[in-house]
């Protein structure tokens, strides 16, 4: 904790950042994002396994980006997205100053993005016993009870689009649902939309998505929309021995092996 | 009450299943009346929305084809499509959406009965599927977007 | 070291000397053999053209012992047992059905994980790394390597050593202060096939082995193989009458030379059964 | 408000005897948006045209469907009669009611139902449509050859007799290639180099080609009438202006015991060398990593007697950058040595060698004056064994393809042997005689009637020396495999005719496409042989697969016929229908946010960054730009872009769905 504010003190001082986004105490027992500018300011970063907001996000927010060079709190889900956007283009080596947290709270200077990369070896990308047991509940079912469980799940879905908003890798300026030439999803939340605009999302993030969760926890309403994308992940390793952010070569959508197996065409 | 006359959208390449249908039509070989062709320059376009759209607007099944592997005409298309296609299917499935009414096939421009064959086979099963009813009542009370006009 | 040990019908009765000498070497390095229980013969070399069924069932059952037994990876010291076993084992790795047919056949549970090696194998995994200094008779004769026909083919199968060009064992003799002969015949047939049936034959065809590593100025024949022994060595008398220019160099196991540099009894090598003297 | 015509064509009774194409168009006339519904016997026919044209002018409509024949067949035809009613050719589109319809399905009102669909499937796309001009390319009307050998020569000689500038590279010292080191060719036996060398002056005397020899292409980027060539110029170590090739630096050069490559290691050369008398250009240049100056750091000899003083040791590589509209690959391929073969002896028998040594040994510009002589000792050997397919069609061990030109230069040398040595014995093992060619078969059965050559249906199973013969043990398989051995002086191994080293490196760097054996690939086996799947890249002889003479010569003129077409124009027109990002107003640019994961989904490269910059020049946005000249328009992209960014014209996100919205919603 001292040590993170300590660092982000002395970047601010020097200069070196002109903001750091960290975490705050929210209110109630929640945490929320805070946007350090002011040295003074400094003490009310907070670092704990509360915080799990994706602070990534914001990497890609023009009225972030005009504040200047900002110093970015990040744990491992928050890294991972970072190699993504990296290799997405979407940030560079001079973006921005990280301020890793390792698992057991310490904190990890990088100096530049391929130390991530290296640092991140250590935790790949795979989906976690618990959901892998979920999704398997869920292919275990008739396609019918499958069919009725998401209906039923995306039903109440109003189209808030805080997913969207919450996560790191949906940084399209215009995304397709603002689209209207042709109107591909329709506006209104009525189950057919809803149903498209979740699967378009979840196809959106194959070969992207960091499994960060940060979706779920955005949905005012709790739909577990991530299984969406667990379950991709999990197909990405398995088809396509995909295994999470680098930023070099993770583009499994567009690329291809002449070898890639499948059993549906004839 | 007459037989179901399943509606199939089928999403095809130019240059091979397009052109084998063609042929299929050449060499006069008869199948289905179920089937409208809708032409792509290459399966690499296919874009997986359109089916989403097919089913929403009341379709009973859809055939994707295109050239087999290292056969395509840009090189690569179908490779590329064919990822998209393992996950997409997959989703779909996963979400319950009824993959069976999804065939997806190779069909080369010389593969004139081949397209025969494989529109009867979707017909048939599509048939005995019965109407896509599920996704038809999701697509209700959707009102109709502006830009279709 | 532990290993399994099948050594078929050859090393129980004409190729006792080449049993004793894998063995003698064995203890040499302590490696203890396990000889599978209850094996049986390994079908070479008649069954596989009379029925393809038996002729993996004989050797699976072998396998299914073996791993009954616990073993993991088995010597099979006779060239044709190996040859036998090896094409058994690929066949089965490579068709999930055929091994549950044979596994009823036979009445075993048969995995196919067993690993096999021939003595060449054994030699350069755990002796030659333990040789160093052990040598007190360095072996300082000009030796024809003679591969024969089963130890290194088929290629696909065995995929041990250069099937046309086979290089182990004279690496091996060279370890041991041996002069190995650059010849033409190291897989050349011997006429195993017809030992039996067509003698002629045998003594045309081991004829030319011997008279081309005598007339490269070999001072030694050496062998992996008990068929390819048997021919060169049992049925010297006909082939030098065949021939008409009498040889008398000598056959060795490549078990029996190695046991010579390092000082093991003759006796214990079994030396003294061969027909050929062996004066070196 | 779209004005959209429909015109649907009975095609006699082909569509009419099934459909109801009066229905049809009654149907069809009722669709907002269609201005005019007609139908008509035969549309393709010139009154069905002019019927066109007609209501095109006269409804003044703004969109075509032409309800007919498979687009395949006829589109062009009513794209142009719309043109030439003034309606931009692209506003046209076709149902195709005959092979996807009237063909397929028995007369019936489903057919005709299926019918009306597909028309109106086309009505709304063709709403959609849009005025598309064709693309024009610049095109630079300068050829890059790749290779000097007869290909790349024949290549160079016609592209140049187009009026076209040519710039030919080879990486040897001169050009010619393996047609040079031949002794003479079948079926005719005419000298190899009486035919070639005055090719070759022809090349380097011809006005419109700039020849490179010991040069390589070092990289190129670029599209079809645009490439940019960087060539490495490897330095000769010699000044070519002032040198005159006196020849003087080779006769005093010490350093004489160099195994020369033109007489494939069976003759000596020099450190500073040509590599044969007739070399063009014939002006030597120092192998460095022979030369003693080099490799010990004195000697100079050269130097000290050149009488121009032409030497120039501290030469160093010269890259150069040229403009080319377009390149021809003619970099021609190599034969396995006998080093490949285990059975033959692993290349350690002297007196083993292959088909290219005999050519050389049976040249008269060869080591040994085009005597037969072997090269253990000299002496001419009066048994001789030629193998056939050395390394070819043997899966297991070698090479699966036919070398193809084998059997023909078996023959040739058999009876070559034959003709110079009269008491000799000849025999070839072959698998089978390919001789398929104009003269070809009536050549070997020269050989086996006239010159005696034993041929033996039979594969050789191995080949070793003893007391100076060469044992080569074999089977005669018309014998019923009785075995076959000859005690031989000389065994020639006909070994396979393989891709060069690096051949996939100089693929990579060009993007064409080569098979899992490393020749290049051409973009259709049967229509398009000297095409690439790059466009503005071709390819010639060996370096697509093995070839002889004749068939080497006719493609590298069909290549130049290519190139010659493509030069034949300033600007290259193409279809307009490729992918394009989209462009807004500020501040947006465009929807594009540049992560650039459409590039690797591109297989054409056509894919490029776009920085957009404000007055002050300050980068405000790196987008994506589709380079019209590279994309072919697959339309990959499209599909995979998640903003849909990318779209493509004639096949746009708005034509396509509504296709799909007007075949469903009735």
């Amino acid at each position: 904790m001292d040590e993170l504010r300590n660092k982000a003190r002395e970047l601010l001082e020097s200069g070196a950042v002109q903001m750091v986004i960290g975490y705050e105490q929210g209110t109630g027992n929640k945490t929320r994002a805070v946007f350090v500018e002011d040295p003074v300011q400094v003490p009310r970063l907070i670092f704990d396994s509360r915080c799990v907001q994706n602070l990534a996000v914001y990497m890609t927010k023009a009225e972030v980006r005009k504040k200047g060079k900002p110093a970015l709190v990040a744990s491992v889900p928050v890294l991972r997205s970072l190699i993504q956007l990296a290799y997405e283009n979407q940030i560079h080596d001079e973006s921005l100053v990280v301020l890793g947290v390792s698992p057991d709270l310490k904190l990890i200077e990088f100096s530049n993005l391929s130390e991530i990369e290296n640092y991140l070896k250590q935790y790949t990308l795979e989906i976690s016993i618990r959901d892998k047991e979920i999704l398997q509940k869920l292919e275990n079912m008739s396609a019918d009870e499958r069919w009725q469980y998401w209906t039923t799940v995306l039903e109440p879905c109003f189209k808030c689009y805080a997913c969207r908003a919450a996560c790191p890798l949906c940084y399209c300026t215009q995304c397709t649902v603002e689209d209207n030439r042709p109107q591909w999803v329709p506006v209104a939340s009525h189950p057919l939309g809803n149903f498209e605009w979740h699967i378009m999302r979840a196809m959106h993030m194959a070969g992207r998505c960091t499994d960060c969760e940060a979706c779920a926890n955005a949905c005012p309403i709790g739909i577990p929309l991530n299984l969406l994308t667990k379950k991709i992940v999990m197909d990405m390793g398995k088809s396509f021995g995909d295994n999470g952010p680098s930023l070099t070569a993770r583009n499994p959508m567009s690329t291809f092996r002449p070898d890639d197996k499948e059993n549906f065409i004839n | 009450m007459a037989e179901f006359e399943p509606k199939i959208v089928a999403f095809v390449c130019n240059w091979c299943t397009y052109a084998g249908a063609d042929l299929t039509g050449t060499s006069r070989i008869k199948y289905a009346t179920n089937v409208r062709i809708v032409r792509f320059p290459c399966t690499g376009r296919i874009d997986y929305m359109l089916l989403l759209k097919a089913f929403g607007e009341g379709a009973d099944g859809i055939i994707v084809s295109g050239c087999h592997p290292n056969d395509c005409h840009y090189t690569s298309g179908n490779f590329h499509a064919r990822r998209r296609w393992i996950v997409f299917r997959s989703l779909m499935d996963f979400m319950g959406i009824d993959v069976r009414r999804v065939h997806f096939s190779w069909v080369s421009a010389a593969e004139g009965a081949k397209w025969a064959d494989v529109v009867n086979h979707a017909v048939a099963n599509i048939r005995d599927l019965g109407p896509y009813d599920s996704y038809k009542k999701l697509a209700q009370n959707t009102e109709r977007e502006i830009s279709h006009g | 070291m532990a290993l399994g040990f099948y050594p078929g019908c050859s090393l129980k009765g004409s190729s006792r000397e080449y049993n004793e000498s894998v063995l003698a070497l064995a203890r040499a390095f302590d490696i203890q053999l396990t000889e599978i229980n209850d094996w049986n013969c390994c079908g070479a070399t008649a069954a596989h053209n009379l029925n393809k069924d038996l002729s993996f069932a004989l050797p699976a059952r072998i396998l299914a012992l073996a791993e009954k037994q616990g073993l993991s990876e088995v010597l099979v010291p006779c060239a044709a047992c190996y040859s036998r076993l090896a094409t058994t084992l690929h066949e089965l790795k490579k068709e999930d059905g055929l091994r549950t047919r044979i596994s009823e056949v036979i009445g075993l549970e048969l995995k196919a994980s067993i690993t096999l090696i021939n003595v060449i194998q054994l030699i350069e995994k755990y002796v030659l790394p333990a040789l160093d200094g052990r040598v007190v008779k360095p072996f300082n004769h000009k030796v024809a390597c003679y591969y024969g026909c089963l130890l290194v083919r088929p290629h696909g199968i065995l995929n041990f050593d250069r099937e046309e060009e086979p290089q182990t064992m004279d690496a091996v003799m060279a370890k041991i202060g041996a002069s190995p002969i650059d010849w033409a015949f190291k897989t050349e047939c011997c006429g195993a096939g017809l030992s039996v049936s067509r003698t002629s034959t045998v003594s045309r065809l081991s004829g030319k082995i011997i008279t081309d590593a005598v007339d490269r100025g070999a001072e030694a024949i050496i062998v992996a193989c008990p068929m390819c022994h048997s021919n060169l060595d049992m049925r010297r008398k006909s082939i030098n009458e065949f021939t008409g220019s009498p040889s008398s160099i000598p056959v060795l196991y490549i078990t029996q030379a190695l046991g010579m540099a390092l000082g093991i009894e003759r006796k214990e090598l079994g030396i003294q059964r061969h027909f050929v003297k062996v004066e070196i | 408000m779209a004005r959209i015509g429909v015109f649907i064509c009975h095609c006699g009774e082909n569509i009419g005897g099934t459909v109801d194409c009066e229905k049809v168009a009654r149907t069809v006339a009722g669709y907002d948006g269609v201005a005019y519904s007609i139908d008509y016997k035969y549309m393709c026919s010139d009154p069905g045209q002019s019927l066109i044209k007609q209501a095109i002018k006269e409804k003044e409509l703004t969109g075509v469907v032409v309800a007919a024949c498979s687009p395949r067949m006829h589109e062009p035809t009513f794209r142009r009669a719309c043109s030439e009613a003034g309606l931009n050719p692209y506003l046209c589109e076709m149902a195709n009611l005959r092979e996807h319809c009237s063909w397929v399905h028995e007369k019936s009102d489903a057919t005709t139902e299926k019918a009306i669909d597909l028309v109106r499937m086309l009505v709304e796309k063709v709403k959609k449509n849009h005025a598309l001009q064709t693309i024009k390319v610049p095109v630079t009307k300068t050829a890059l050859v790749i290779g000097g050998g007869i290909a790349g020569i024949q290549a160079s000689l016609d592209i140049a007799n187009a009026g076209h500038q040519v710039v030919l590279i080879d990486r040897e010292p001169s050009i010619g290639g393996h047609m040079s080191q031949l002794s003479e060719t079948f079926p005719t036996l005419d000298c190899s180099q009486c035919i070639l060398t005055p090719r070759m002056v022809e090349v380097a005397q011809h006005p419109n080609i700039t020849l490179y020899t010991y040069a390589e292409l070092e990289s190129i980027e670029g599209f079809i009438g645009n490439f940019k060539a960087r060539i490495r110029k490897k330095a000769k170590s010699i000044d070519e202006k002032l040198c005159t090739g006196c020849g003087m630096c080779i006769t005093k050069c010490p350093n004489k015991k160099i195994p020369g490559e033109f007489n494939e290691g069976l003759g000596t050369r020099t450190a500073i060398y040509v590599p044969f008398p007739q070399a063009v250009p014939n002006k030597p240049v120092i192998d460095r990593l022979n030369c003693t100056y080099y490799t010990k750091g004195k000697c100079r000899v050269c130097e000290k007697f050149c009488p121009t003083q032409a030497i120039r040791f501290d030469q160093e590589d010269e890259i150069i950058e040229i403009p080319v509209g377009a390149v021809v690959l003619a970099t021609g391929f190599t034969v396995k040595d006998t080093g490949f073969f285990p059975e033959y002896g692993y290349g350690k028998y002297r007196d083993v060698i292959t088909g290219l040594q005999f050519e050389r040994l049976a040249s008269a510009s060869g080591p040994t004056f085009g005597e037969i002589r072997r090269p253990s000792d000299g002496k001419i050997p009066q048994k001789i064994v030629f193998v056939a397919c050395a390394g070819s069609r043997d899966p297991a061990k070698g090479i699966p393809y036919c070398s193809k030109i084998c059997c023909m230069y078996t023959a040739k040398h058999a009876m070559l042997y034959q003709h110079k040595v009269h008491d000799g014995e000849s025999y070839v093992f072959y698998m089978d005689i390919r001789a398929a060619g104009k003269m070809y078969e009536e050549f070997v059965r020269r050989a086996i009637e006239e010159d005696g050559v034993n041929y033996i249906r039979g594969r050789v199973s191995r080949i070793y020396e003893k007391n100076g013969k060469l044992i080569v043990k074999g089977a005669d398989t018309l014998l019923n495999a009785m075995p076959v051995e000859i005690e031989a002086d000389m065994v020639v191994l006909a070994t396979a005719g393989v891709a060069n080293e690096g051949s996939e490196e100089l693929a990579q760097k060009l993007h064409v496409s080569y098979d899992e054996y490393g020749f290049f690939s051409e973009a259709h086996p049967k229509l398009k042989p000297v095409e690439t799947n790059t466009a503005g890249i071709f390819l010639t002889g060996a370096c697509q697969a093995p070839k002889d003479i004749p068939e080497t010569v006719s493609q590298a003129s069909a290549a130049a016929a290519k190139v010659a077409g493509l030069f034949s124009k300033d600007e290259l027109s193409r279809e307009p229908l490729i992918a394009v990002v989209n462009r807004s107003a500020p501040p947006l640019y465009s929807t594009c946010v540049g992560c650039f994961m459409c590039a690797t989904a591109c297989p054409y490269q056509a894919i490029e960054h776009e920085e957009i910059r404000d007055r002050k020049g300050q980068l405000i946005k790196t987008v994506a730009r589709v380079n019209p000249g590279l994309c072919q328009g697959c339309g990959t992209c499209v599909a995979f872009c998640r903003s849909k960014s990318i779209d493509m014209e004639g096949y746009s996100h708005e034509q396509m769905y509504a296709e799909v919205m007007a075949l469903l919603n009735d």
